[in-house]
């Protein structure tokens, strides 16, 4: 490897200190599709548009929403081709976990692993970083949910809402508003939804976004267009 | 056929061995030091192929000095021990030293200590021991003579009764024995049948 | 003369209401020669759950610091404790990782699960594991173990009991195998905490 | 002309400058504080969190102070994706010396570690640095309990008190004129200077968070993590962050103190 | 083997697998000189001592590891001499493999009031041939009105194992008494080997007590002392030898006789022991 031309950190600071890779790496997030997550008291949803460039695409054959282990599943904002490398490097590592100590890994270790590969992107020689945040909705070992948001960099926070992708900051500040301690499940679909609907383009239908939703003591699961249609339906 | 033999008292620890060495039935030296110095403080009772006690000790002693002047500061006694265990037991599963050792050393912290090891790497803490076919002559003799409360003379004393014992019982020939003291001055040669420097 | 005999041993562990008990002998020997009456072989994983390994000391200890090893790293990344099955787990993978060049140990463990309750499994030298509602016995006279577990253990039994019952069935075991005994120790484990006593036992 | 030598990390600068380091050194002057203090009974670790949003959620343990070991931990300041790679490294490190030595790392092996790790990225391989600093809290039965700062470079230091990150140099000033003040005034010749207590260590670490935070008024518990390590009974380490409360209590307690100051 | 007649004894078809001197014990009947090899069944082969030694062997040390048939074995036995007679010393542990068999065997054998012999290795083998020995002594003493020395009795049972090596018979064995040139003490094994000394231990644990021996053994022992030094012996070898243990059976053989002297189990004498070396360390 040392031989290369490829074998140099692309990513590297700048007068500044700042590491301008990432940076725009995270401003091909912001102008990603807008992906939501809220962590209830009893589990967590994340949502995400999936508006397609033509109404030709089978909108059912495109998936946003990926599950990792039986109790955590991704979503992101980015460039998606990339996603699709995390999405198998995450599942990987997960399956490790289970090998060595028969317990699904905890949306914690998942989450922790899952950045080390993005950071690794940072900083190994020719490689760009990677353009995703990922929103990762799960539960914990304990068995408490749990949602964290994944950046470019490899730095992840965990939140109690959060919203990544184009107009993140409204929707942030929407969800600042709505979100409560002790709001339950079914009121954070809705909310997420709602939020969702705010910066929406268009008309927003069961099919041109995607849902999913993990329950304290269940699996993590990706709603049916039909499930998404009853949630709005309840909305309107 | 080597033998062994380490005393803990208060305030040190005696190592002996004998200075034998033989191959099938002839003895080719009978002057050799197998109590080898690991540290200022602490030595290695060593029994088996020269050349395995050869390489394990140098090996041991050697990576021990590496980290004292890495590291500007000395492994506990306890630390070398379970360092020469490791790579005993390393080397148990690729081509095994067969050594068995006793290992003492002192620490300003906990005083005098003294480690039991065998070829296989099982390591324990010991107040005395031995190792070889003595063990088998000499270990009721230490069960009756040790006190917690021995000094110097006392440890030395048992040691000889112990070689005393080899040479009215044992079959194989152990003429000369080396003896050395491990306190909080160092290691120091207590007493040698023969002088290793003499060849 | 089976490797797994050559230091000697004896361990039980067994289950009580909302506690679990393990308790090991003290001898290493060296075959028919005692080299040590005071040689530790269960070695506590945690708050609430222990280890004992039966068999090739040098093994026992290898395989005792490995363990730990994990075991801290864990801990220091997940922030939070390993439960007994999870240590269970990594101990049979680690010990089937050695598949063609094992170590000669059959572990148990022992533990409290997240809900207190008795957590007690068992595996051969390659990891094999078993799971176990009220006993597990390893080391070199299981024959006896079993035979003594089988007619002292009841269900649900009290701390006290419980430490009774396995001081009695290891203490009695020992006395009929020449290679394991010399004392013992058995910790009970309870939500509350552990304690530990030393068995005194035969001395031949 | 220096372009040429800012984004290739292994080599020189004409002027004998190697840039990325220095930009990453530079980096970490923007991070969130840290302050680290060695008291006569322990250590004290405070630290800026800067990410504060009412959506965050409320983190199991940390985001800025990592358990090394029983006896080691570390403050992150800089890029904390970079950290986590260098904590696991030094989490490895500390497990495998207990498992060849069985006894706990001396601390500032575990430190140098770490900083060989760091400095193989500024040599080697075109790999950019690492954008962390660290502080190390320590304790060994050689030296006790020990201090320590790193950086980008791999340079480290043992400290009796210092500060990292963000307007460390005021920080800086402010420890140099109250650590140890006490008995600065009559000390008599040969006489050991006085160390602090825990106690004290954290009003003083509250005390140069305020001062580096400066802008924000009384600083308000939940944007700073106090962290305390010290000596149980059995001689085994504790390390303990200060929940909301306890740490309100000592913000309060320097303010009633800076009142009282002002007031005289 | 259709053999039918008075000689045929039931079950003989099944049972004698064809032994080759079946026959002439028959003929003979149960005779009393069961030394004389041909005396046994052996296997029917062409070398039935390299038959009984592959498969048999038993012999001190671990000779029969690989074998299907394993000997009870693994014992601590001693006797010595002084000025004030003869002391025999032994403990209780019989034990298959690692399995213990009994902790409370008598390995003395009191083959007659004057005469004492301790076993070790193969337990049949050695109750087997003193039993046999003391019938032999008693029919000499019948013959001859006198009672047989210690070295004759002792000749009596190195004859046998001399006419029965390489069979495979496990035994060590020390022959005590008191006869007319006074106490006595004689060696004897399975390999014939027989040695007069002034002290002897055999077995398993037999090194770890000369170590005891060997230190504090005199001819000028008290009759108490003699007594604590074959007990401290015999106790220190059990500690040790994972193969003795259990009671230390110890008896004093004057001119009047063999007497019992005491069955101690040796776990006791450990804290008693304890005990005492704490008192020496704390006067």
């Amino acid at each position: 490897m040392g031989d290369s031309a490829y074998s140099f950190s692309l990513t590297t600071f700048s007068r500044t200190g700042k590491l301008l890779q990432i940076e725009y790496a995270l401003n091909a997030v912001a102008n990603g599709r807008t992906a939501l997550g809220i962590c209830a008291k009893d589990g967590v949803v994340i949502a995400t548009d999936k508006k397609l460039p033509s109404v030709l695409v089978d909108t059912a054959h495109v998936h946003k929403m990926e599950t990792i282990t039986p109790t955590t599943g991704f979503c992101y904002s980015g460039v998606g081709p990339d996603y699709r490398v995390l999405v198998k490097r995450a599942r990987k590592s997960s399956q490790a976990y289970v090998r060595m100590y028969g317990d699904i890994e905890p949306i914690s270790q998942l989450v922790k692993s899952t950045a080390g590969v993005m950071q690794e992107y940072t900083q190994r020689g020719g490689v760009r970083p990677f353009g995703v945040s990922l929103l990762v909705a799960g539960l914990d070992g304990d068995g408490r949910p749990g949602l964290y948001q994944v950046d470019p960099s490899g730095a992840y926070f965990g939140w109690k809402a959060t919203a990544i992708g184009k107009n993140f900051v409204s929707a942030k500040s929407f969800l600042e508003k709505r979100y409560s301690d002790d709001m339950e499940l079914e009121d954070a679909i809705h909310t997420a939804l709602l939020t969702l609907r705010e910066g929406f383009e268009g008309e927003m239908s069961a099919d041109n976004i995607e849902v999913g939703i993990v329950k304290q003591d269940g699996k993590f699961q990706v709603l049916t267009p039909e499930q998404i249609q009853d949630y709005l339906d309840e909305a309107t | 056929m080597d033998t062994v033999f380490g005393v803990q008292y208060e305030g040190g620890v005696i190592l002996a061995a004998d200075q034998s060495n033989a191959r099938s039935i002839l003895l080719y030296q009978t002057n050799l030091d197998k109590v080898k110095e690991l540290t200022s403080h602490s030595a290695m009772g060593v029994s088996g192929p020269n050349c395995d006690m050869v390489n394990f000790c140098e090996f041991v002693a050697k990576n021990i000095k590496l980290y004292e002047l890495s590291n500007d500061i000395k492994l506990s006694t306890h630390a070398q021990a379970n360092f020469a265990r490791g790579e005993l037991a390393t080397a148990l599963r690729k081509g095994p030293f067969q050594v068995n050792t006793l290992l003492g050393g002192f620490d300003n912290k906990v005083g005098a200590s003294l480690y039991y090891l065998d070829y296989m790497a099982a390591l324990q803490k010991v107040n005395y021991g031995s190792q070889g076919y003595a063990s088998n002559f000499c270990l009721s003799i230490m069960d009756k003579e040790y006190r917690d409360d021995l000094n110097e003379a006392d440890a030395v004393k048992i040691v000889e009764q112990c070689i005393h014992e080899l040479h009215t019982r044992f079959l194989i020939s152990q003429k000369n024995f080396i003896i050395k003291v491990v306190d909080k001055d160092g290691v120091r040669l207590y007493s040698q049948g023969a002088d290793p420097a003499d060849s | 003369m089976s490797i797994l005999e050559y230091n000697g041993a004896a361990m039980i562990a067994m289950a009580g209401k909302d506690c679990v008990g393990i308790a090991a002998d003290r001898r290493l020997g060296v075959q028919l020669q005692t080299v040590a009456t005071d040689f530790n072989k269960v070695f506590a994983m945690g708050p609430k759950s222990y280890v004992g390994l039966a068999g090739l000391a040098t093994d026992v200890q290898t395989l005792k610091n490995i363990l730990e090893f994990r075991k801290n790293l864990y801990e220091l990344k997940e922030e939070r404790e390993m439960s007994p099955a999870t240590l269970s787990h990594l101990l049979s993978t680690l010990l089937y990782e050695k598949r063609f060049g094992p170590y000669f140990v059959e572990p148990i463990v022992a533990g409290l699960n997240e809900k207190n309750k008795p957590f007690l499994s068992a595996m051969d030298l390659i990891g094999a594991p078993v799971q176990a509602d009220d006993f597990v016995v390893s080391g070199t006279c299981t024959g006896n173990l079993y035979g003594m577990c089988e007619s002292l253990y009841r269900p649900d039994l009290e701390p006290e009991e419980l430490f009774e019952t396995i001081a009695q069935a290891l203490l009695s075991s020992v006395d009929r195998d020449a290679i394991s005994g010399w004392g013992g120790v058995v910790h009970i484990i309870t939500k509350d905490g552990v304690t530990t006593k030393e068995l005194k036992g035969r001395q031949d | 002309m220096a372009r040429r030598y800012d984004s290739s990390t292994t080599t020189f600068s004409p002027e004998g400058r190697l840039h990325q380091v220095e930009y990453a050194i530079e980096a970490i002057n923007n991070a969130g504080t840290c302050v680290g203090i060695l008291a006569r009974d322990g250590i004290v670790m405070a630290s800026e969190r800067r990410i504060t949003s009412g959506l965050l959620a409320p983190s199991k343990t940390s985001e800025k102070t990592y358990p090394l070991a029983a006896h080691a931990a570390c403050n992150v300041a800089g890029l904390t994706a970079d950290a986590n790679i260098l904590i696991e490294q030094a989490r490895l490190r500390a497990g495998r010396y207990q498992y060849q030595y069985q006894e706990p790392i001396p601390v500032e092996q575990l430190v140098e570690h770490v900083c060989n790790y760091k400095q193989f990225y500024t040599q080697r391989g075109g790999l950019r640095p690492f954008g962390v600093a660290f502080l190390f809290a320590g304790y060994d039965e050689h030296f006790g309990f020990q201090l320590y700062q790193s950086d980008p470079s791999g340079n480290y230091s043992g400290w009796k008190a210092t500060v990292i990150g963000a307007n460390n140099q005021a920080g800086k000033s402010i420890l140099k004129t109250e650590y140890q003040k006490d008995s600065s005034d009559d000390m008599a010749e040969g006489d050991e200077p006085v160390v602090p207590t825990v106690e004290e260590c954290l009003k003083l670490a509250v005390k140069v968070l305020n001062k580096t935070m400066d802008g924000t008024g009384a600083a308000a518990a939940e944007k700073m993590e106090l962290f305390t390590m010290r000596l149980d009974e059995n001689k085994q380490c504790v390390h303990h962050i200060l929940t909301k409360d306890e740490a309100q209590a000592v913000l309060e307690q320097v303010e009633a103190e800076s009142a009282a100051a002002g007031d005289s | 083997m259709a053999f039918f007649g008075p000689e045929s004894a039931i079950g003989s078809d099944i049972l004698d697998i064809g032994s080759r001197k079946a026959l002439t014990k028959r003929q003979r009947g149960i005779g009393v000189d069961l030394g004389v090899p041909g005396q046994f069944d052996v296997p029917n082969v062409p070398d039935p001592a390299l038959y009984c030694r592959s498969n048999f062997a038993s012999a001190c040390g671990n000779a029969d590891a690989g074998q299907e048939v394993k000997f009870a074995k693994g014992t601590t036995t001693l006797a010595f001499k002084f000025n004030g007679g003869i002391i025999v010393s032994v403990d209780s542990r019989s034990t298959m493999g690692y399995y213990i068999a009994s902790g409370t065997v008598k390995k003395v054998i009191e083959i007659n009031p004057f005469l004492l012999g301790t076993m070790a290795g193969g337990a049949a083998d050695c109750s087997f041939w003193e039993r046999n020995l003391g019938m032999e002594c008693r029919l000499y003493e019948l013959r001859n009105g006198r009672r047989i020395t210690v070295a004759a009795a002792s000749k009596l049972l190195a004859n046998v194992m001399s006419a029965y090596r390489g069979y495979g018979l496990s035994m060590g064995t020390m022959i005590t008494g008191w006869d007319e040139t006074g106490p006595q003490l004689y060696y004897v094994d399975n390999d014939g080997t027989r040695l007069k000394g002034k002290y002897f231990s055999v077995g398993s644990g037999s090194m770890y007590a000369y170590g005891v021996l060997d230190n504090h053994w005199r001819e000028d022992l008290s009759v108490e002392e003699a007594i604590d030094l074959g007990k401290r012996a015999i106790y220190h070898a059990t500690h040790r030898d994972a193969a003795s243990g259990g009671i230390n059976n110890l008896y004093h053989v004057t001119a009047d006789g063999w007497k019992y002297i005491h069955g101690i189990d040796v776990n006791d004498m450990h804290y008693e022991f304890a005990e005492e070396k704490k008192n020496a360390m704390s006067s």
